[in-house]
């Protein structure tokens, strides 16, 4: 099954990618794709335990089991305001 | 009335005032959020927001329905920029009316509140010396 | 920076959004009282304001420096309509910007909490019906 | 000695004079001059105990001893804002 990851901020940076299609073989969750993408971009373990989530646009946590189709979101903590 | 813009220009602040509040309402609050130039590390210039737009508007949407649900308030406008964002210009404002006071000034603090700690978007600081920040708590 | 009015005019809100803060100032809080139309007794046509001016300045001088001891804001303005105040028109309008939110948002809805309590001015509510009448609690 | 009576809004209405001199006889309160002010306009009684006073534009309480050239402020609850 295939999911779309697009990153913002610091974590696009450190991807450096803002939309790239994954593959996933089976039942996957938010946390496997982030260990996938913690072993790629090396660099991204410094954002460990501070990233949020969101799949289709809404707030989830690394529990999330993902579907087929599913954009996967992933960012820094926010600072608009 | 409940309006929600995430915009590259300027904001027009008299506008956003004009259009708040009917005949029923007594008080206007409004909130306007602006670049500070003393960072913890330099001096900033100016600052840039990105936004995943498409979720924020949706993020600022439920804390604006949250609003109305605690408060009777009558109007409602916040308006993000994103992009560049000089020193004294405003990054956000946030505009309630209401028949009185109280419901205005607590609705206009939760929704700021709740902006900064929920809504998809980032702020980078771009110094005077040239170097620049993404506020990101790594 | 502190600036106290009490006018007849119209009152010029972006003027006053544009005066306050400064680059080290984060958060604008600014606060608009308007007339209601819907009043205990019947529709409001429009409000008259009468002040003991020398007094009424003094007064709002004396909470506004009560303010800046109890909070650290940088800059602050009230301006007070006296005379006829349309619905929709401003007869209150109050600015106060700080470094961070939390102290904007203290200081202006005491300032107006503290206005309504001391300061001498007096409305007077003219209704569609061509009665009017005195706040006066009698 | 003299003093200036100044009134404002229905205080004003129910005196009939925004500005008047009194001639105090002795030492007077500001009780003392009001109880006189009651004698001469019955209606004013109905704001009683609930009028503010301020001596030369400073809020005071009934038990004020009044100098002589004295500015009294009469007035209802204030309603501005």
């Amino acid at each position: 099954m295939k999911i779309v990851v697009n990153t913002f901020s610091s974590v696009k940076t450190l991807c450096g990618f803002s939309e790239k299609e994954f593959n996933l073989n089976g039942k996957s969750s938010v946390g496997d794709v982030l260990n996938a993408l913690f072993k790629e971009y090396n660099t991204l373990i410094k954002l460990k335990n501070k990233l949020l989530f969101a799949v289709n646009e809404e707030y989830c946590d690394e529990s999330k089991i993902l579907q087929d189709g599913d954009q996967l979101s992933i960012f820094p903590p926010v600072s608009g305001g | 009335m409940k309006k929600i813009l995430l915009q590259k220009e300027q904001i027009d602040i008299e506008k956003a005032i004009n259009e708040v509040g009917t005949e029923e309402d007594g008080a206007v609050v409004f909130f306007i959020g602006r670049p500070r130039k003393d960072s913890s590390i330099c001096e900033v210039k100016y600052i840039e927001y990105e936004a995943f737009h498409s979720m924020a508007v949706k993020e600022i949407e439920k804390i604006i329905n949250d609003a109305f649900q605690k408060w009777p308030i009558t109007d409602c406008i916040v308006i993000h920029r994103f992009g560049r964002v000089e020193l004294r210009e405003a990054s956000i404002i946030i505009a309630v009316s209401s028949h009185h006071r109280e419901e205005a000034f607590s609705s206009v603090k939760y929704i700021i509140d709740t902006i900064k700690k929920t809504v998809p978007i980032w702020k980078t600081e771009f110094y005077f010396d040239g170097t620049s920040r993404v506020y990101d708590r790594s």
